[in-house]
């Protein structure tokens, strides 16, 4: 994993960052997934009125909030990448550091917003729409934990001077833009469509 | 516990100890068993199948001290004899001229069937618990329990099949245990299987109280128990004497 | 180069921020009170917009845009076909 | 499976008799593999085709429709369940070879064993207790109906509900396999693993909900994760195969 390599392939010659392996996961994930989601719009459409009330019992500005926050994180751990790259570690330990800590706030945001639901009444059993909402921003919590334990590995795999894969940086960095992806998908169908 | 007088000092020694306690528990608490299985007023004859709800419910509000007696005992000693089938993966793993998949197999299998075994007796003291429960739940509780007890056999009869196909597979100049004992493990599996059809049978030797289901599966394990036993001490001796602890 | 690769991640940043800010105000949630009513070209646009997010995600933020040419298939497959059902599930 | 066991040759030369031309991966390991789809096989025709439950009946009916549905499959459960409790050893042996190629991993012994005492645990939720609790019901057709139905929601919800069991082995599994310098399974194969873990906290609306996507019938809770338990069996029963292929044979026994 030369520097020079990585950076003047930039646009000339194909590289698949990361390993194979977290492809897979990513891709993987992206059908089940869609899956679910799509599984959402059907029922969705078996009862659009039920589903578009709920939708207002969301707190948009939340739900725009969190989604800014995953962007930013997503901006640094596509910068952290650059850097681990540019051969300049720290700089790339900084920026893996900032991601994490979105991540944390992405999930303390959740938290409250889910306590709010609730204290609203509004819970698991309430209806389709709330079991949808519950479930899937539940499951893409589990993805945000094991995005922050996974840039825990590779903010490890950047503070040991004699490890320092590149490789490891990007798998990690394509897993954690996967969580994002999912997110923004989750905000469009369950806060924002009509 | 004379073996150990010629190996007590040996650094390893303490392997072969807690195999001897495990090996020895298996007698003992074999005993208490035994006292549980004989003060059990449901196994002789075993209670039939064909008893109606109210016998059943009888049964339970006539005899409650014998069967808590009972079922407690087992409960607290049913799974003492785990150590023992212990013993045995511990001498599959020293099988030399094998890997050793079959003792992790094995040792799968004795943890999932114990985990029945514990779950049955706690049936049968559910049904002795309130007398005044109606002989419907009570019969219900009683089915499960017979059913639990009785049916389950596949994780036994895997168990020996694997230690059979372990001791064919150990042929190598010092074999664990002798070839007989393979043939014998096999034989009890075969012995215990058609037990399972307690599950679905109410009349004849195959129902729980029938002649192959109840006496020949617990006579085969029981007897299966005693047999290991000696030969298992014998096999400890050997491992204590050729010291090659594992 | 790398300086050029910050600015391309940083620009995908600012466009996808400004998305998430034209969808707060499409949200049926920000109807203060009133009841929101279903809205095709709304559901239209936000599919849309959503579908551009998560372009951009694969291309500048994963690096697809530099990967082989199977991955860069695969993702803009997956993208279609998902939206496109879910388009179709909502039409329908 | 004794057929499979009893039908073995009583082997004239042992694996290490050198006059043997050396055959790929041990012969141990072989017969134990070959038990594991077999008893998948016969795992899946019991809980398919003979006793129904799979895909599992609704969770939304009357206590009638239940106690009918007991008395319709009534023979095919017998058969089915009847079965089930004689070969369920073969899920002990389907974890062992797993713990066995895990131990020769270089991660240490630990998560082998987490796998091994998590799955054992799991067997009896996960795969025991819908059989007892179906064949009893049965047994006796004559029962209140109320208590057949609550054998029905017994046996299903432990059936579809038993998650953290197996959570705990896949999560074991994916750790040893992401930390092991053996290769002895692909690293993807621990993500898929996580995608298991995935599919049992999107069954945890089970216990909440009688109809829709998360019932214990829905298409989320059951058919998806029904989908992606097929997948991974079926990887890890082709990369069982191939950690047999790899394995020497003169590769020392475990410790």
């Amino acid at each position: 994993m030369t520097n020079t390599e990585e950076t003047v392939a930039d646009v000339e010659s194909t590289h698949t960052p990361g390993d194979g392996h977290m492809w897979v996961m990513v891709l993987g994930d992206l059908i089940i997934f869609g899956g679910y989601f799509i599984i959402f719009m059907v029922y969705r459409a078996m009862n659009p009125q039920e589903f578009l009330t709920s939708q207002q019992h969301l707190n948009i500005n939340i739900g725009v909030l969190n989604t800014l926050v995953l962007l930013v994180s997503s901006w640094f751990i596509a910068r952290s990448v650059q850097a681990a790259r540019a051969g300049d570690p720290a700089s790339a330990l900084r920026l893996t550091y900032l991601g994490g800590l979105c991540g944390v706030a992405f999930i303390l945001i959740k938290a409250y917003e889910w306590s709010t639901e609730i204290v609203a009444g509004y819970t698991i059993s309430s209806n389709d729409f709330f079991m949808f909402y519950y479930m899937l921003t539940g499951v893409h919590l589990f993805h945000v934990s094991l995005g922050v334990l996974i840039l825990g590995i590779t903010v490890r795999e950047l503070r040991n001077p004699r490890r320092r894969r590149v490789f490891m940086v990007e798998a990690g960095a394509t897993y954690w833009h996967m969580v994002d992806l999912l997110w923004i998908v989750i905000f469009a169908l369950l806060y924002v469509m009509r | 516990m004379q073996i150990l007088a010629e190996v007590e000092d040996l650094p390893k020694a303490a392997n072969i100890k807690t195999q001897l306690i495990s090996l020895w528990a298996a007698p003992v608490f074999g005993i208490v068993l035994l006292i549980a299985f004989l003060a059990f007023p449901g196994f002789f004859p075993p209670m039939s199948p064909d008893m109606t709800a109210e016998q059943v419910a009888k049964f339970y509000s006539d005899h409650t001290a014998l069967i808590r007696f009972s079922m407690i005992t087992f409960n607290l000693c049913g799974i003492m004899l785990l150590p023992f089938f212990m013993v045995i993966v511990i001498q599959m793993k020293r099988m030399a001229s094998q890997s050793h998949v079959f003792a992790y197999c094995y040792l799968t299998a004795a943890v999932s069937g114990g985990t029945l075994f514990a779950l049955a007796d706690i049936f049968y003291l559910v049904a002795a618990f309130r007398p005044g429960r109606s002989p419907e739940l009570v019969m219900l509780l009683n089915d499960m329990a017979w059913m639990i007890f009785i049916a389950p056999v596949g994780a036994f009869v895997a168990m020996n099949l694997l230690l059979g196909a372990a001791i064919y597979f150990d042929d190598g100049p010092t074999p664990v245990f002798p070839r007989w004992v393979g043939h014998y493990a096999i034989a009890t599996a075969l012995a215990m299987a058609p037990a399972a059809g307690a599950a679905v049978f109410s009349t004849g030797p195959l129902a729980w109280n029938g002649a192959v289901s109840f006496w020949l599966r617990n006579g085969a394990f029981a007897l299966f128990v005693v047999v290991m036993f000696f030969v298992l001490r014998k096999v400890l001796h050997r491992q204590a004497v050729d010291g090659v602890p594992t | 180069m790398t300086a050029t690769a910050a600015r391309t991640t940083t620009y995908a940043w600012i466009v996808l921020s400004a998305i998430t800010i034209v969808s707060w105000w499409l949200a049926p949630g920000h109807t203060r009170g009133a009841a929101a009513a279903a809205s095709v070209p709304i559901t239209v646009v936000v599919v849309l917009l959503a579908l551009i997010k998560g372009r951009i995600i694969i291309r500048y933020f994963m690096e697809v845009r530099t990967a082989p040419p199977w991955l860069k298939l695969f993702t803009d497959v997956w993208l279609t076909i998902f939206w496109a059902g879910v388009l179709a599930i909502y039409l329908y | 499976m004794s057929s499979t066991i009893s039908a073995q040759p009583s082997p004239g030369a042992g694996v290490a008799d050198a006059s043997r031309a050396p055959r790929v991966g041990k012969r141990d390991v072989w017969l134990v593999f070959w038990i594991v789809p077999a008893f998948y096989t016969a795992f899946g025709v019991i809980f398919f085709a003979l006793a129904r439950v799979m895909p599992p009946p609704r969770p939304d009916v009357t206590v009638d429709q239940m106690a009918h549905f007991l008395h319709a499959h009534s023979v095919t459960i017998k058969i089915g369940f009847g079965v089930l409790v004689l070969i369920v050893g073969g899920a002990g042996v389907a974890t062992g070879i797993v713990v066995y190629h895990m131990k020769r991993m270089t991660v240490g012994s630990v998560m082998a064993y987490a796998y091994l005492g998590s799955m054992s645990v799991g067997a009896l939720p996960g795969c025991l207790l819908v059989a007892f609790c179906f064949l009893t019901a049965v047994y006796r057709p004559d029962r209140d109906p109320q208590l057949l139905a609550l054998l029905y929601d017994l046996g299903l919800l432990s059936y579809v509900g038993s998650l953290g069991c197996f959570s705990t082995a896949y999560f074991a599994f994916a750790v040893a396999i992401l930390y092991d310098r053996n290769q002895i399974f692909p690293k993807w194969l621990a993500y898929v693993s996580v995608w298991q873990i995935v599919t049992e906290i999107m069954a945890v609306p089970v216990f909440v909900s009688k109809a829709g996507p998360f019932a214990w019938n829905g298409s989320i809770s059951f058919w998806m994760g029904t989908v992606i338990f097929c997948f991974w069996l079926g990887c890890v029963i082709v990369f069982l195969k191939k950690a047999n292929e790899l394995q020497p044979v003169d590769e020392p026994p475990l410790d």
